[in-house]
Formats: C-alpha cells, structure tokens, sequence
C-alpha cells in the first residue's frame, strides 16, 4: 500500500448512501452557508443544517454560551428561521450542491413534528430528516420527548408517516438506559440512528452569583463529552441492529476513528467545527492516511471491529 | 474569511493588564476594515476551547509587511495564557469577522469614544478616518477606572485628535464618566457631529445611544458578547435588536455577523 | 472588612459537623495516608476513605485509568483491603486525627450493605458512613443499585436499620431523573446526600482497536464533568430538603463556589488531588479571601444564594 | 514527598524524538534515588490533565546546585507539549516518588539493561554504582530499533563501563533484540552477575525476567504503567504481583509505590 494508492471512505446507512463518513452536526454548522469560504459543503459526508420549526423561534436570552473545561455550554433556544423561510431562503442554496443535505427538525407537540416531516417531504435538495427529540435547553417538554420512550415513540411514528425520506432519529444522553429510547426509534421505523445531544449542565459565576446562561440550564458539548457519547454509541450499537451515525465531542481523526471502529458508520462533528472550522477536512484526509497507514483500502473494514477481550 | 498560523512578532506588556501583541499574517492584514475583528486560538489544545474575539488595533503595512497589531487587556484563562506566548510561538486566526465601521461622506467633525479596552478598535478606525481627509475637528473622548487604562493616547495626538480624559478616580482628567461629561460639551461646541463613533462597556453604550438619540445624531457603536464561532453559525452571540424593515417583532441579531458594529438606534437596550 | 478579619468555614450537615466544607472524595485521596507528607488531614473538612467492602477485592484487570480531554476514566473495579483489614490496619492510623472520617462502603446485594454498615458500626474514629450505590464500573448490579430508585430505597434501608452513624447516600449521574432516587433514599432514612460518582465512559485506542480500560467501559471524572455535577446538584437541591455535598470536577475554589452558591453544604475534591495534591488546602484559603473580599464573615451567608432572574 | 515548581534550565533535543530537560529543584535532587521518579505537571492547564511520571536521569549537584535531568521519549500529547517549554519557563514536580534499585553488598559484576527510553533512569544508578566501588566488571546491555535511540553510550564508558550494542535493524552492534544475544554472552562469562537491573519494553522485561530465573540470578526490573496519582493514592497503576509472604492470593500491586522497581520474581507476567 503506497502513500498515494486509492482509498475507499463511502458509506451505506441503510437507505441513505454518504461519499464519507464525516458530516457536520445540527447547530453547529449554521445553514451550511456560514463556514463555505473555508470547507468545500462537497468534500463534507453530509451536511446537518441548524434544526428547524414550523414557525420561527427567536431562541432564548443571552448569555447564551459558556466555556467549560473542554467543552462549552449552549443554551440558544433552538432560535431557527422557521420551515417556510428555510425552504424559500435557505434551502435554494443547498441544493446545487452535491452534498447529502439533512434537516434536523423539533416540534413542541408530536403532532408538530408530524407536520413539519410532511411540510419537508417532496423537496428537492433534501436527502434525510433528523428528528431532534432530545434538545435539553427548552424547559416546556424537551427534556420529556428524548428521555421517555414512549414519547420517542410516537414522535418517531409521527414523521414516519409523513415522509418517505430517510429518517434518522437523534437521541439524548440524559437518560438512564440509552437502549430504550433506541428501541423504540427502532419500533416506530427510523432508519438510522445518531447520538449523543448535549449533556444536560450548568454553571455559576461566583462574583454576581448568578448562572452563566440566561436559561439557567444548557447543554454541554465538545470533547469533555466525547467518552460518554462513545459510551452510549456502543451501548446502542450493541442493541440495535439500525445504522448508527456517532457524534460527541470529536475532535480528531483518533476521535473519529474510535466511533467508527466501536461499528457507528458515520460520525457528526459539531462544537469543534469553532475551534478549527477546517477540522472535517483534517478528519477525512486523516481517514485516508489511516487506512494506507494500516494497509487497508476501504473504511468499512474497521467499521465495528472493535477487539474485546474476553 | 480565511483561517492562517500568525507568527507572533511581540507581545509587550504596556501596564499590568494591557498588552500589546504584534502578529504576522499578511492575507488577514490586506483585507481586515476598522472595527472588524478576528477569532484567536491560543494554542493547539482545548483548554481553552473556544476561539477568543479580538478587534483589530492596528496594522503596521512596512514592519514587517502584513504585521498587525491587537491591544488586548487581561481578564481570565485565555488573556492571561496569552501572556506567556512569546515571539517566535504562533496563534491561529479566523478573519477578518464581522461588520466594521461605516464612513459617511461627510468631511466634518469627527467623534470617537472609548471606554477603557474599548480603545482596542480606535487607533485603526482613526487612522483610516484621518486618511479620508475629514475636514475635522478631531476629537476622542477617553474615559478610564484610573490613569493606568489611559494607553495610546499620544498617538492619537500625533494623528491630530484632540483627547479629552475622563477618570473614574479623577487621577487624571475629569472625574467620573465619560458620558456624563460628554454631553455638557458636546452641546457648547459649534457644530455636531454627524456619526458618534463608540467602544466601550454595555453601560456606556447604552448612554452613547440615548444622548445621540437625544441630539439626532446617529451613533455606531461596537458591542461585545460571549462568541462560539465568530461566523453566524452557532446564533450564540445574540443582541437584541429592532425587528429589520418589514418584520414585526424583535429579533436577536449576531453580533459576530450583522455586528460587532451597530447603529444605536438598532439596539433594544436592556 | 480587613485582610485579616477572622471569618467562619464551619458547616453543618443535619448530625454532621465540619470545620469547614472541603472534603477528600472516595477513592482519590486512598485511606487518608498517602498524601499526608503534603496535605495534614486536620486541615480538612473531612476525609472520606476508599469504597470498603465486607472481604477484600482485588479489582479489575489493567489498564485502569485513560486520560481524556479534561477528565480521566477509571475502572479500578472497587479493589479494597476488605472491612476486617481496614478496621485492624487503617483506622488506626485515621483515629487519633481531629477530623472526620467518613467511610465509603459498597456490598454486591442489599444484605452486603446491611452488614458492612452493622461491622463499621460503634467503632470509634468513624463519624459516618457514606454508601457508595453508584459505581459504574462493576459489571454485575454496579449499575442497577443507583439507577433504580427502588434498590436505592432498600440499600438505604438496610444501612440505615443496622447503624447509627450519619448516614450520606452518594448518588449515581447515570440515571434521567436524578431527583427520583435523590427521594428514595430521603425516604429510606438517609441523613445527607452526596452527588455525583463518576459518569460512565468508554475509550478506544484506534491503533490497536482495543478497548483503553481492561474492562472496557469506566467512570469520568474530573474538570470535564463539572457542568453536569452542578447541573445535577441543583435539580437535587430543589427537590429535597436534606443537606447536599456537592462533587464532580472541582478544581479550585472558583468551582467549590458553584456548588455552595447553588445550595451545597459541603464540597468534595476528587480528581483535582492528583493534579494538584495540596489543591484542597488552596480552596480552603481561597474560600477565605472569597469571604474577606465579598465582605462577609461566614461560609453559611454564600450558601443557597444563587440569584435566578425571573 | 515534595510538591515543587521547578524552573528549566535547558530542553535539548537529542534526536528527534529524545529530550534532555534539565530543572532546578534542589529539595528533590538532594534526596531522590536512583530508579525513582517523579510526577510532572507540564502546565497549569486540565488538557492535559494528569501528570507524567518519569525517572531521574542525572543529577548535577553543582551545575547549578539542585539541578536533576530528565530523558524523555516524545510519545504523545504531554510529552510533545513539553518539547514547546523554554529555559526560563518551569513545571511543577511531585517526588520523590516509588522504591528504586536496591543495592546488594556484593562487590562482584555488574550489568544493566536498557531497551529504547529504558536508559532514562541508568546513568543515575550506574554513577551510583560505580560511586560503590564494586570490583565490576561494569557491563551495559543496550537495545534499540535503530542506531537513533542509542543516546548517552559514551557516558557509560567515560563511567568505565562495558557498552553491548543491540539494534533491531542491526544498524549499528549486533542485530535482533537485546535478550536473544545477552543468555548466550552471559553464559561465556567467568561469573555471573548476583543481580540484572533494567529497564525496557515490557517483553524485554519478562524475557529478562525469565533468564535471570533459569540463571538463577535476581534482576531488578522498573516497570511502567498508566498512572493517576503516582503516591498510592489511586490504585491505577496495578502489576499482578505473587501473594506476599504470609497471603494466599496473588493481588495487585500498586507500581508508583511498590515499584516502579521490582524483583523480577514478584510477577506474574501475562
Ligand atoms: C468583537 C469583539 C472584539 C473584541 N476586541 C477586544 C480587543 O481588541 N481587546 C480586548 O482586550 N478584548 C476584546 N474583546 C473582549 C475579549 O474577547 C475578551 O476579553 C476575551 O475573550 C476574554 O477571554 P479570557 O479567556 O481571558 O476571559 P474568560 O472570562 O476566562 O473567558 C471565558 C469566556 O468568556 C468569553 N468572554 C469573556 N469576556 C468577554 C468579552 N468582554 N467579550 C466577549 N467574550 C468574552 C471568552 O471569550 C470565553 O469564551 C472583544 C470582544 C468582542 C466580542
Ligand atoms: C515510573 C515511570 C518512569 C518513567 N520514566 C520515563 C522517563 O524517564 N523517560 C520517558 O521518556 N518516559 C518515562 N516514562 C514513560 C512516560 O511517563 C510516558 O512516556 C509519558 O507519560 C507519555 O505521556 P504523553 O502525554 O506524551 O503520552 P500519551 O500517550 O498522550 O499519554 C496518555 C496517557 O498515558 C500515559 N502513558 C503513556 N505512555 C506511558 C508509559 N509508557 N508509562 C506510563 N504512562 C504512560 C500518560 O502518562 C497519560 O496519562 C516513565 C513511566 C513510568 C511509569
Ligand atoms: C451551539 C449549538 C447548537 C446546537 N443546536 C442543535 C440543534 O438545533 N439541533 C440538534 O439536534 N442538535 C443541536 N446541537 C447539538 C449538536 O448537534 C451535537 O449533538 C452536540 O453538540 C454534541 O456534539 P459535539 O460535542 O461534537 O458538539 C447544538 C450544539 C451546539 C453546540
Ligand atoms: C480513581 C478513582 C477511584 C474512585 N473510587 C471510588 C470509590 O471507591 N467509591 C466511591 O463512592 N467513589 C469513587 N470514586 C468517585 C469519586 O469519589 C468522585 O465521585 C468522582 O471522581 C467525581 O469527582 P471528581 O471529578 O472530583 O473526581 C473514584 C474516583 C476515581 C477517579
Ligand atoms: S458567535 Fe456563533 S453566531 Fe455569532
Ligand atoms: S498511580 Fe495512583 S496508586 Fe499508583
């Protein structure tokens, strides 16, 4: 195996098939307008846009970030310009593109979220919808969806119905046991599945005594996070037999290659798109370098191999 | 908007809390307008993690070619880790970021005020008011805790400005606020401004913005607040703002992307 | 208000008193020997023991530890010298100190607890107990006791019926509601809740495609956590009236400050003691200036003092 | 046990990948022994978060007084961080830390091997042997991959040691692994050694381990692993290890306070 000998990095996430494994995480990436100067939208596996809502939300008061050790808080309120606006000025933009577009999308009723999937269905530019049923920071019932699995459920079973896109259900961390709320994706038809969301937090400031965040509680991201999400990534993966995209705190092609190898077949970068915005460029080609580095051609030959001994 | 290493040319400390640190990074320097600003990572870790916002202080176009300068004061984790990096190490930039100052076409009189590291984005914003031939006068308003936060002054002088200093503890200057001073004078002088230009904290801003509405003159002012990107695509830097032209309710405005300038009459105090 | 004013650090915790509210956490700081050369143990709130258990364990395979970005996960497997050797080899040398000896104790069913609690009883040098229901890196019911309010209302029980020590139930994060067994053992008659045990991680080395931890999956703990303990904390703090120590990522007195600001009584120090071994008596003293500066004489008027806008 | 900021006095590269650092910390010079370490805390910062273990190279006692060196390997994040450190900067140590090499009365032959970074700790204890005054012969045992890792050979002689090359790629010395040529050598010998010390990769450790049995010799092994406190704090840094004397089970010892130096036939070798 030569430095320069080809390398295969797509993927096949039951019906959605990516060109590589490393897409851009919901609410970290804007509409995928923000970051173009800097990242190709088509060298990038997919491309996850902010999540969206029937009507546009103004999002919650600041202070509305907070910077942890090795992570940051985010409380934005899940602020989006609303399903008619994406589709009449955001979407024309993406979908020139040949890059996978998926639209992250939350509904303060299930039968909200059912509206919306069907609202998105039928244009063209869209390739799968990701159901955000876990988004920690909103107080009136956004805790309840993601972590009761009934609730999953019916939400799941709600965009189901509405759409034939391929849908990937995005679950929280903030439960006990990750594998119920899989299941029950699992049940109501997802496709796929991603995880983690945010790690519910907070923080205080001493001086004014005060909370950092205007909503008191936020969600925490970035790569203080990462060995939860691997955690629960393989917890899902061991009990479920869906696709699974990996995402929480990667920062790295290491960080990348450990979601892939514990068997996720995609994985989402999101906070630290901040602190490096060409970081998904550095994880692609360091997939490559890693594949000739072990001698192998195709990254689906370290997807799942994860070596326990027992 | 471009993503460069920028090898760190100086980084002298001007008081205890003041430093001024000079960066080489030509494509940043060619394009970056007054008011503008970059995002700075320290070093390669991630603690820190986040970027940390800068405007731009000056440029320096012959010393070495494409050298800029920020003035940057000393508040917590990353201001201080800056501190230890000397010339030789290197600091990642993402810019230039953001809006900057808008000129008028007006020659007349020019307005600065700054609020002690609010100073930061002046010199440059003068510099380039100054080469646009301004018929003036020239004046920058300074207000400080103490004498110490009063740096640059003389080069402000040196580009023609008249410099009124205004102190909280009255060792130097007049005593008290900027903008309670301001005012009284503004109103005795001969003719007004067309544009206040303003850098400073939250409280001062607001002050800027009520008296330039009282004196219907506009006011630009540069706002801060807390960033994760720098580009528009975390919506974390919100200011509310007066919703824009056609819309009906208020709005959160980035202030990394329709900022860090605004027009005061834009912004929904608090 | 001068630089010297004398001001008081002294807390009270239902039965328990300390002189001031910094305290070792279970398993970083061993059986209080071996960080005696930097750190005089009288200084200290209190100094809790590692987790005991009725025979002797001798832990899990190797490697134990993995650092992450701001944390580190363990899977010590709760190797312990058992309650006869502790009682014969380490009391002693605790017993003559004037500080309180809190004693962290695990069985692997109810019964377990119920005598480990009935052994520790009545000997002297021991000022309460504290019941480790939590850790997340035994394979059989480590996880299950914690996260189900059920088996945390027994364990509680059967400690509380065979001692009358205080009696401080320390709380798992791995669960949805952390207020539900928060009740439980509020119910179940304990005295004093302590929160949080480390948060369940994975970490996989990419070169190898191995598994970082012998046992695969272990518990995070450090700076990195610290929003989620907070968060956590104060959820707990609302729900119940007992008093609370606060744990999870402090490093310095700025986030000792958190937890008393959002109502903890008391703080522990866990990981912090490896990076920095005399970090505990740096808060103490900064908990001093914190006081002289803010212009305040006592450690109680900070206390629950959190101003939520609203 | 010491906790100390501890200034650098130099960071020289050797190759590319070996450093010699040399700190000033008189409290711990004057008391660590050879085979222990210490735990260093590279910068004040949580990423990285724990501290690296690493053994004392040389002592200076005069240049300046206090002044202890440092190898180090360059392997992964903390180590290439502590590469960036200048003279001038300074690290916080913990030590001194473990049990070191253990010296027996005996004035007869002695031998040390090292594998790679296994030399760190050796010119410490081979100057402390040789400031014995055993009869020698002094004889070193040195393996590496390639003739790069082979560092600090002429000051083993100047110490008026015996230095056996081993490289893996046979670049320089005898080519293979130290252990498949050291039984051979030995068994020439007009005595045999009462003691091997050494210090390697963790087969050469049990290949070492395994000879001096069939030897019937003792060795004196340093052992690494993973390490959360260094004092015996953690229970992380776990080698399986025979009952001790009295016990029925085999248990795990503690590395950062039984060891780092073991008797090769206190392990049970995986
Ligand atoms: C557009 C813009 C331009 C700026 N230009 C300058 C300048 O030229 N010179 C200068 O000294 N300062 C400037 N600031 C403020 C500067 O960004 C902060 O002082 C700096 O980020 C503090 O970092 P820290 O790690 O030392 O502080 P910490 O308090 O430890 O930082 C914690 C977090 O809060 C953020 N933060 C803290 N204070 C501020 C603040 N005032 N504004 C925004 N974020 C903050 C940090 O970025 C970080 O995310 C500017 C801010 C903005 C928004
Ligand atoms: C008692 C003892 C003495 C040592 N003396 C020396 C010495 O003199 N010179 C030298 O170059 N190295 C020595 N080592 C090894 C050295 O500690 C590691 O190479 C170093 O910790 C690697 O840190 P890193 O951040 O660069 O590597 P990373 O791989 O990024 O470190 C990740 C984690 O693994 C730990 N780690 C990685 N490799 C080792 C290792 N081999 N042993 C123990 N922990 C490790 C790190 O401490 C850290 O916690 C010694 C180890 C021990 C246990
Ligand atoms: C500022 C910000 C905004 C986010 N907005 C959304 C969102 O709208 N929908 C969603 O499903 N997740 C959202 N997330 C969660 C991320 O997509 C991702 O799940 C999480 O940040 C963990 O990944 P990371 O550690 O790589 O950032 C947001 C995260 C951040 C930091
Ligand atoms: C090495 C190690 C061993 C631990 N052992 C125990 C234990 O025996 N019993 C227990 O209740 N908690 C144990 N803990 C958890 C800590 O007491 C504490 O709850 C956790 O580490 C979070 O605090 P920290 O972030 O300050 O370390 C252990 C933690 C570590 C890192
Ligand atoms: S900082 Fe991200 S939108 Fe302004
Ligand atoms: S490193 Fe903590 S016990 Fe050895």
């Amino acid at each position: 195996m030569t430095i320069n000998s080809p390398v295969i990095l797509a993927v096949e996430l039951g019906p959605l098939r990516l060109k590589n494994p490393v897409m851009v995480a919901s609410g970290t990436f804007g509409y995928g307008q923000e970051y173009a100067a800097l990242v190709p939208l088509e060298n990038l596996g997919g491309v996850v846009v902010k999540g969206i809502s029937l009507e546009p939300r103004s999002g919650n008061p600041p202070p509305r970030i907070w910077e942890t050790c090795g992570g940051m808080l985010n409380s934005i309120g899940l602020q989006n310009v609303g399903l008619q606006t994406f589709l009449r000025e955001k979407l024309p933009h993406l979908r020139p593109l040949q890059v996978p577009v998926i639209v992250n999308l939350f509904g303060n009723t299930v039968e909200e979220y059912g509206e919306l999937a069907a609202g998105l269905d039928g244009h063209e530019g869209i390739d799968a919808l990701e159901i955000n049923i876990s988004c920690p920071n909103v107080k009136a019932g956004g805790m309840a969806f993601g972590s009761d699995p009934k609730m999953v459920f019916q939400v799941v079973s709600a965009v189901r119905s509405r759409t034939n896109l391929p849908v990937i259900t995005k679950l929280t961390p903030n439960v006990t046991d990750i594998t119920l709320p899989a299941k029950a994706a699992e049940d109501a038809g997802t496709d796929i599945l991603s995880l983690i969301n945010t790690v519910a937090g907070m923080a205080v400031d001493p001086q004014t005594r005060r909370p950092r965040l205007g909503n008191v509680v936020g969600g925490l991201s970035g790569p203080a996070i990462k060995p939860i999400a691997l955690r629960m990534v393989w917890q899902v993966i061991q009990a479920s037999n869906l696709p699974v995209i990996g995402l929480g705190g990667i920062v790295s092609v290491e960080d990348a290659l450990e979601f892939l190898i514990i068997g996720a077949k995609a994985i989402q970068v999101g906070t630290a798109n901040f602190v490096n915005p060409q970081v998904t460029l550095d994880i692609i080609s360091g997939l490559e370098d890693y594949l000739r580095q072990q001698g192998l051609r195709d990254i689906n030959q370290i997807i799942g191999t994860l070596e326990v001994a027992r | 908007m471009i993503l460069r290493n920028a090898q760190i040319l100086f980084n002298k400390p001007m008081s205890t809390e003041l430093y001024h640190l000079g960066l080489l990074c030509p494509d940043i320097a060619v394009s970056i307008q007054p008011g503008q600003f970059v995002m700075v990572r320290i070093r390669d870790s991630f603690d820190p993690l986040l970027r940390r916002p800068f405007a731009i202080h000056r440029l320096y176009p012959n010393d070495p070619p494409g050298s800029l300068e920020i003035l940057y004061k000393v508040v917590g984790k990353g201001t201080r880790l800056l501190t230890t990096m000397q010339p030789g190490n290197s600091v990642n930039l993402l810019g230039p970021l953001g809006r900057g100052f808008r000129f008028p076409n007006d020659n007349g009189f020019v307005l600065l005020v700054a609020g002690g590291i609010g100073i930061a984005p002046l010199p440059y914003l003068a510099e380039t008011l100054a080469a646009h031939k301004h018929k003036g006068p020239f004046v920058l308003w300074f207000g400080g805790k103490t004498s110490g936060d009063l740096v640059c002054v003389q080069h402000f002088k040196d580009l023609g400005f008249a410099v009124e200093i205004v102190t909280e503890d009255g060792s130097i200057g007049r005593k008290g606020l900027v903008t309670e001073h301001l005012e009284p004078w503004l109103i005795q002088q001969d003719e007004l401004p067309k544009v206040i230009y303003s850098c400073g904290p939250y409280p001062m801003q607001r002050s800027i913005a009520e008296m330039a509405a009282r004196l219907r003159i506009s006011s630009q002012l540069s706002m801060e607040a807390l960033m994760g990107c720098g580009v528009g695509a975390c919506l974390s830097c919100s200011l509310r703002c007066r919703p824009p032209q056609g819309a009906a309710d208020p709005h959160y405005a980035n202030v990394c992307q329709n900022g860090p300038v605004f027009d005061g009459e834009e912004i929904i105090w608090e």
